[in-house]
């Protein structure tokens, strides 16, 4: 019910369920506060107005039962906080799966679109240097090293398996991005010289467009092309064969 | 109604407003260059190793500068405390050292800056073979002087290599890096004392990269001449406002000697906080 | 600090020509240091930062005057230096913090 | 207290020893904190007006997208030539007009209206002062402001047009973007931030030094506390990101990195740069100040709000120690919750958690704050003025803005808000129908005491309506749009997200919500519509306004009150004594309703 009035958009992550109860937790609280004191205040400009109440009381409220609904609002807080929020923190930046459960993929940000790349049929990724970076070698990668022979470099779509969780680690080769997947609950900032990871487990098959989230230049809007493609194993392995050594080329 | 406690403490607080001021100022400071110091420290522990600048300012300067700056401190306490006896003169003289200081102090310290701006790092596309310590090494970065059509050129970068056209140029390369620890350098530059220095003919497509010892050069550098530029502008403000009271603000010891007597204080109080930064700066840039 | 005597006077010049001194000294004391090589980094930059301050407070304290001043400026000056740690370490904590492996390519 | 026939005489002989000072040196290079406060004012108030027409154009720009820009298209072509040709905004122009609004929303409007403008004038009066500690000191700041202010206005007349980056100005987004926009803003941002260093050095001073006698600290009026602890947070605050500016200037003049990263590699070449910096470094910088500044802009508004709400209940405020307290704590806390900003860049736990446990804590006093008020409401006589309208509307709506925060607050649930117009709903709540009516309820408070004259009640009151009601129209949709994903800072309002666009998207913005989109212009225009009443008022009431018949019309306790009206220069004939709290109202046994700080218990000699 609650994620209708709130107008969640839909949810395709299990990652992502912890992240709505808590939105939905913490509005509860803010709603009952918001209509408490509403309906206090308009019963109080009511009833004190000045023709009704032509002197005032000097000194007005005499109890102290604010003070409770102020620790009360501490405690609620207090509780979202080290029950709720914490952990879900935790769990999203310390718990990362092993990342032979994973699907591993290395994500560059660059205006204006995403690169990404995948560690190929061997499963180990090939060398990078910093160095070598350039327009058309978005990681850097080493060109003679024979792990990187069959890795999978492709832009502006992600193809991921479903029900699998997926490490990514999110870089940026310019300005700051953010890689957001609204419907996954995932957002992380792109940032040049750091590269961070972040996972998610995605539940429903489908095309997810990946938002950027940080101002990025006058093309911020349009990084809008990039997806992620969540499909079936099988799907999924075929579509990585077919890209196979393909996608990493030097001149 | 006129303004209270110009002059006077106010009683509770037992402080005259310029006080008051001048601290909330200073406070202000302390932040402006904890915010720098702060950047130093972090960008220093985050440095890829082996990639900071060290060990390239003239210590004997710094040290020397150092002691101007300390001496500037002191005569204006001195100075002040000749006012708050009544003793004029005495004041002027001791003033008159902290300015001549203040002028060394940035007299000395653009000496040390236009020393760096003909100094060089280049970056080298294929290794070369050096003495260091009395050992031949290979690298490809060099620190050094550069001679180009007899002249040694300030500010040249990569970029004006390409600009000018220069097809070679004359390289004197240090007996030291910085990747070095500062114990190799001790060895290093005791080794090389009183040999003739190696020089080099580099072509311009040697060359990845050339920077002068400006703030670009690196991080380490952007901190030094940042930092430094900026206790510079402290050092002129407060010499220009000390200068300004000692000068032609000297009416007011006729008129209000107590109210020119805090001026004093005041200007003093900045002073003294310039030369609290320059004790901190000194270590960080100098010695480590 | 208006109502100085001058005895009192005489007796600040003598305190500020000992501060003067020993600033001195510290100073030979950090260069001649750094000319000694200790092996351990850390411990070179304690060293230093520990004079520094040192120097730092007895300017504070004799030519400032702070060891005799009004309980309005240390709350002040308290509160600006609580904050300048603040800013510093906890954007080192911040560094240090982020997930393994992140600053490198 | 003398009585009062000596004072008037007394002023009179006072200013018969003053020579009349001319035009430039009364009106320009005044040093009198009143004309300094009213000049503060006016022009904050014009760049409030600029900031909101900024944001109208880019309104119309993204409900519209493509479309040239009604009435102003043309004009903008020929300005601002290539990035408005045909009268469309480009995705430059966008990102230079919000970057501006932010910034002169933030920098050149409401702290100089909050602080310059009502500490300035009000501050000095209410401690009985005669005037600032350091008059000159005061008029350079303004003149530092101004100077601040033309090079902010200047920038967008340059080729390239002005800074791009957001308010936040990130690295190395900021040093990249080719025009020169970005170094106008940062040299701007160095004067600003002198001025108000310098402004803030005079406020402490003033109310540490020069309240009057018996204005102990507990009898300050709230409004003098809160611009007590603005002050410090401008002071400690503000010198971070000067020294932020001054890396950042050099990383865009003198070639340095010190946000710059190794391997940056714009445009696919690397980056000509040494690197060895860190972005991260600017945003620490950045919002070590940037918290502090929301509440900035906030406490003076709550200070304003204290008054008028006290002044028109008829009683006292409820809570009077709490209240300094939890103002107390808000500046202190403010220092230490920065990082709320920046928990998707990646951040450990346990910095986050120190992060979300102090922006949480930080809610506490805000909660209380609020509590006193309205708890001060109940047993009141209300008087439904103009400024006492738009000082209890403050309350929902700042409600609302602080409630928002919380769910930010949380680094789990940031994770989807992050970045969305739920943030910007979030702090519109309680900067603009929050500080924004705060600052209303002053104008209308204080006007009569500027200018002898009271506004138009009639004309205010539509004002009120107008504002509260489209205040709501425009901010409230966004928490919608935010809730649903739609990212700030698009230049097209999303719709290349828009499900419009790409059906088989999941999780794209639906019909629904891109349509919000032309409401909220609506309410855009309508908002700016009934303003003009304001604008007309204000203007009009300094000639044809009703003259007010006593030097205190609204019956208040505070020492501003019991000044000539407006006040000479010098403010007060003689030293005022304090006896009493700020706010005794409705004393029991006494016939007034009000019991002015400066009046003796036994009821005076007079
Ligand atoms: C005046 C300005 C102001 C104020 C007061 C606040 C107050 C708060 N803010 Fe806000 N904030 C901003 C201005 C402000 N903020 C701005 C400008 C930004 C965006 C900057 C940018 O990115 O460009 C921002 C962004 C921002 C973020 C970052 C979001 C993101 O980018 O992802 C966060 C996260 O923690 C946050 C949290 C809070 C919190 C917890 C408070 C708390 O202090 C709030 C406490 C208040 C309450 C809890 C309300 C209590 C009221 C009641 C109990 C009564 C209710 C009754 C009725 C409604 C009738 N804010
Ligand atoms: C104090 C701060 C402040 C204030 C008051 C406002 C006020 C308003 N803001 Fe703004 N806003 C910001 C600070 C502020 N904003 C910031 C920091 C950003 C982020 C920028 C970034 O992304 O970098 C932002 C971004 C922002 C956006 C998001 C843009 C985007 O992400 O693409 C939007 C969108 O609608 C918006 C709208 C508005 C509106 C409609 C108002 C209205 O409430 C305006 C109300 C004002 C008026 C109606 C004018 C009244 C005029 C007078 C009374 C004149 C009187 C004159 C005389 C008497 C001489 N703002
Ligand atoms: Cu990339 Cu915004
Ligand atoms: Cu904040």
């Amino acid at each position: 019910m609650m994620e209708k009035l709130l107008g969640l958009p839909p949810l395709a992550a299990e990652t992502g369920k912890g992240v709505d109860n808590l939105i939905i937790w913490i509005h509860w609280l803010m709603i009952a506060l918001f209509i408490g004191w509403l309906a206090y205040f308009l019963y109080a400009l009511w009833r004190f107005r000045r023709s009704r109440q032509p002197r005032a009381d000097h000194i007005g409220v005499r109890s102290h039962a604010s003070s409770y609904i102020e620790l009360a609002v501490a405690g609620v807080e207090a509780v979202l906080l080290i029950f709720v929020a914490v952990p879900l923190w935790a769990k999203a930046v310390d718990k990362l799966p092993k990342e032979s459960d994973a699907t591993v993929i290395q994500v560059v940000a660059q205006q204006f679109a995403w690169n990404a790349r995948y560690a190929g049929r061997d499963g180990v990724f090939g060398k990078q240097d910093m160095r070598l970076v350039s327009s058309d070698n978005s990681f850097g990668a080493v060109p003679d090293d024979p792990h990187g022979k069959d890795d999978v470099q492709v832009m502006n779509e992600l193809h991921v398996p479903v029900n699998k969780p997926v490490i990514c680690y999110i870089s940026s080769k310019d300005v700051i991005h953010s890689f957001k997947v609204i419907a996954f609950r995932v957002t992380q900032d792109a940032i040049p010289g750091m590269r961070i990871p972040i996972w998610f487990k995605p539940t429903q098959e489908g095309r997810y467009q990946i938002n950027c989230a940080q101002l990025c230049g006058n093309g911020h809007t349009s990084m809008s092309a990039g997806f992620v493609v969540v499909e079936s194993q099988e799907a999924y392995d075929t579509w990585l064969e077919s890209k196979a050594g393909g996608a990493t080329v030097f001149e | 109604m006129e303004i209270p406690y110009t002059a006077q403490p106010r009683k509770d607080t037992g402080l005259y407003n310029a006080k008051v001021g001048i601290w909330l100022f200073l406070a202000s400071e302390v932040m402006l260059f904890g915010g720098l110091f702060s950047a130093y420290i972090l960008l220093r522990v985050g440095a890829t190793p082996g990639t900071w600048v060290h060990g390239l300012l003239n210590i004997p300067i710094g040290t020397f500068n150092t002691a101007v700056l300390i001496t500037s401190s002191v005569t204006v306490v001195l100075s002040w405390a000749a006012l708050k006896v009544g003793n004029f003169g005495r004041y002027r003289f001791y003033q008159a050292i902290t300015i001549l200081c203040a002028l060394g102090f940035l007299g000395i310290k653009s000496f040390e800056y236009r020393e760096k701006f003909s100094h060089y790092e280049v970056w080298l596309n294929q290794p070369v073979t050096v003495t260091r310590g009395g050992q031949e090494v290979q690298t490809d970065r060099l620190l050094g002087h550069i001679e180009y059509q007899g002249h040694h050129p300030a500010f040249w970068s990569t970029k004006t290599l390409a600009e000018k056209q220069v097809e070679s140029f004359k390289f004197t390369p240090d007996p030291i890096h910085y990747k070095m620890t500062p114990k190799e350098m001790a060895h290093a530059r005791k080794t090389a004392a009183g040999r003739k220095a190696e020089e080099f003919e580099f072509k311009a497509a040697d060359v990845k990269r050339l920077s002068a010892f400006v703030p670009g050069h690196s991080t380490y550098f952007a901190l030094y001449f940042t930092l430094t530029a900026l206790h510079a502008l402290h050092v002129l403000g407060g010499a220009v406002v000390i200068f300004y009271i000692w000068g032609p603000g000297a009416k007011m010891w006729k008129t209000d000697p107590e109210r020119y007597t805090n001026r004093v204080e005041v200007s003093g109080l900045f002073w003294h906080f310039v030369d609290l930064v320059w004790i901190f700066l000194f270590p960080v840039l100098y010695l480590l | 600090m208006s109502d100085h005597s001058h005895q009192d006077i005489a007796k600040h010049v003598k305190i500020y020509i000992t501060v003067f001194v020993a600033l001195l000294v510290g100073t030979i004391i950090t260069v001649a240091l750094n000319y000694l090589h200790f092996d351990s980094m850390a411990l070179t930059i304690a060293i230093a930062l520990f004079v520094a301050t040192i120097k730092a407070a007895l300017v504070a304290c004799y030519f400032m005057h702070l060891i005799s001043e009004r309980k309005m400026i240390y709350l002040i000056m308290a509160f600006t230096v609580f904050f300048f740690i603040g800013l510093m370490f906890l954007t080192l904590g911040a560094h240090y913090d982020y997930p393994p492996n992140t600053t490198t390519l | 207290m003398q009585a009062t026939s000596p004072k008037q005489s007394h002023a009179g002989h006072a200013e018969a020893h003053h020579e009349e000072p001319g035009f430039w040196s009364k009106y320009i290079f005044s040093t009198d904190h009143k004309i300094i406060g009213i000049q503060y004012g006016l022009t904050a108030l014009t760049f409030l007006l600029f900031g909101f027409c900024l944001m109208l154009m880019m309104r119309w720009q993204i409900a519209h997208p493509g479309q040239p820009v009604p009435l102003v298209g043309p004009l903008l072509a020929k300005v601002l030539g290539g990035v408005a040709a045909g009268g469309v905004m480009s995705a430059d122009l966008y990102n230079s007009f919000g970057a501006m609004h932010g910034t002169i929303m933030v920098f050149l409007a409401v702290v100089p209206l909050a602080f310059g403008a009502f500490g300035n004038y009000v501050v000095p009066l209410m401690i009985g002062a005669p005037d600032m500690a350091f008059p000159r000191v005061n008029m350079a700041s303004y003149q530092a402001y101004v100077v601040g202010g033309i090079i902010m206005f200047v920038s967008f007349f340059i080729p390239g047009g002005a800074a791009q980056a957001g308010w936040t100005s990130y690295s190395p987004l900021a040093t990249s973007i080719p025009t020169d926009g970005q170094t106008f803003w940062l040299v701007g941002m160095i004067f600003l931030i002198t001025s108000s260093l310098l402004g803030a050095v005079n406020f402490i001073a003033t109310i540490i030094q020069l309240r009057a006698p018996g204005m102990t600290w507990m009898r300050l009026p709230f409004f003098v506390w809160a611009q007590f602890v603005t002050g410090f947070l401008l002071l400690l605050a503000f010198p971070p990101l000067e020294a932020a500016g001054l890396m950042q200037l050099m990383d865009k003049v003198a070639g340095t990195s010190f946000f710059l990263p190794t391997g940056l590699a714009v445009g696919g070449q690397l980056a000509d740069v040494s690197g060895g910096g860190s972005p991260l470094l600017w945003q620490h910088l950045f919002w070590f100040l940037g918290h502090p500044e929301v509440y900035v802009l906030i406490l003076p508004a709550m200070g304003i709000v204290c008054e008028v709400i006290s002044n028109n209940t008829r009683k006292q405020i409820w809570g009077y120690k709490s209240l300094v307290y939890s103002s107390l704590a808000i500046g202190f806390l403010s220092f230490i919750v920065w990082a709320h900003h920046m928990y998707l860049t990646g951040m450990g736990t346990k910095i986050s958690t120190f992060f979300q446990t102090t922006t949480m804590i930080i809610s506490i006093p805000s909660v209380i704050i609020l509590t006193c008020f309205f708890i001060s409401l109940w047993g009141g006589s209300i008087r439904f003025n103009t400024p006492m309208l738009f000082a209890l509307a403050f309350l929902p709506m700042f409600g609302i803005g602080g409630l928002t925060g919380l769910p930010l607050g949380f680094s789990a649930s940031d994770l989807h808000l992050h970045d969305t117009y739920y943030v910007i709903a979030h702090f519109h709540y309680v900067v603009a129908p929050g500080t924004i009516f705060a600052l209303f309820a002053g104008i209308y408070y204080w006007f009569p005491k500027m200018t002898g004259r009271l506004m138009s009640e009639y004309w205010g009151r539509v004002h009120f309506w107008g504002s509260l009601i489209f205040m709501n129209v425009v901010f409230q949709p966004m928490f919608a749009q935010g809730m649903a994903g739609m990212i700030r800072r698009m230049a097209d309002g999303g719709a290349n997200y828009s499900l419009a666009r790409v059906p088989d998207a999941i999780g794209g913005l639906s019909d629904t919500i891109m349509s919000l989109h032309t409401l909220i212009l609506w309410g855009g225009i309508g908002l700016g519509l009934v303003q003009i009443p304001f604008i007309i008022n204000v203007f009009w009431s300094i000639k044809h306004g009703r003259k007010v018949t006593s030097d205190n019309p609204w019956d208040a306790t505070t020492l501003e009150w019991q000044t000539p009206t407006p006040p000479p220069h010098g403010n007060f004939a003689a030293e005022p004594t304090v006896h009493r709290g700020p706010y005794d109202y409705s004393l029991p046994g006494k016939a007034k309703d009000f019991t002015p700080q400066n009046e003796p218990d036994q009821g005076g000699k007079h």
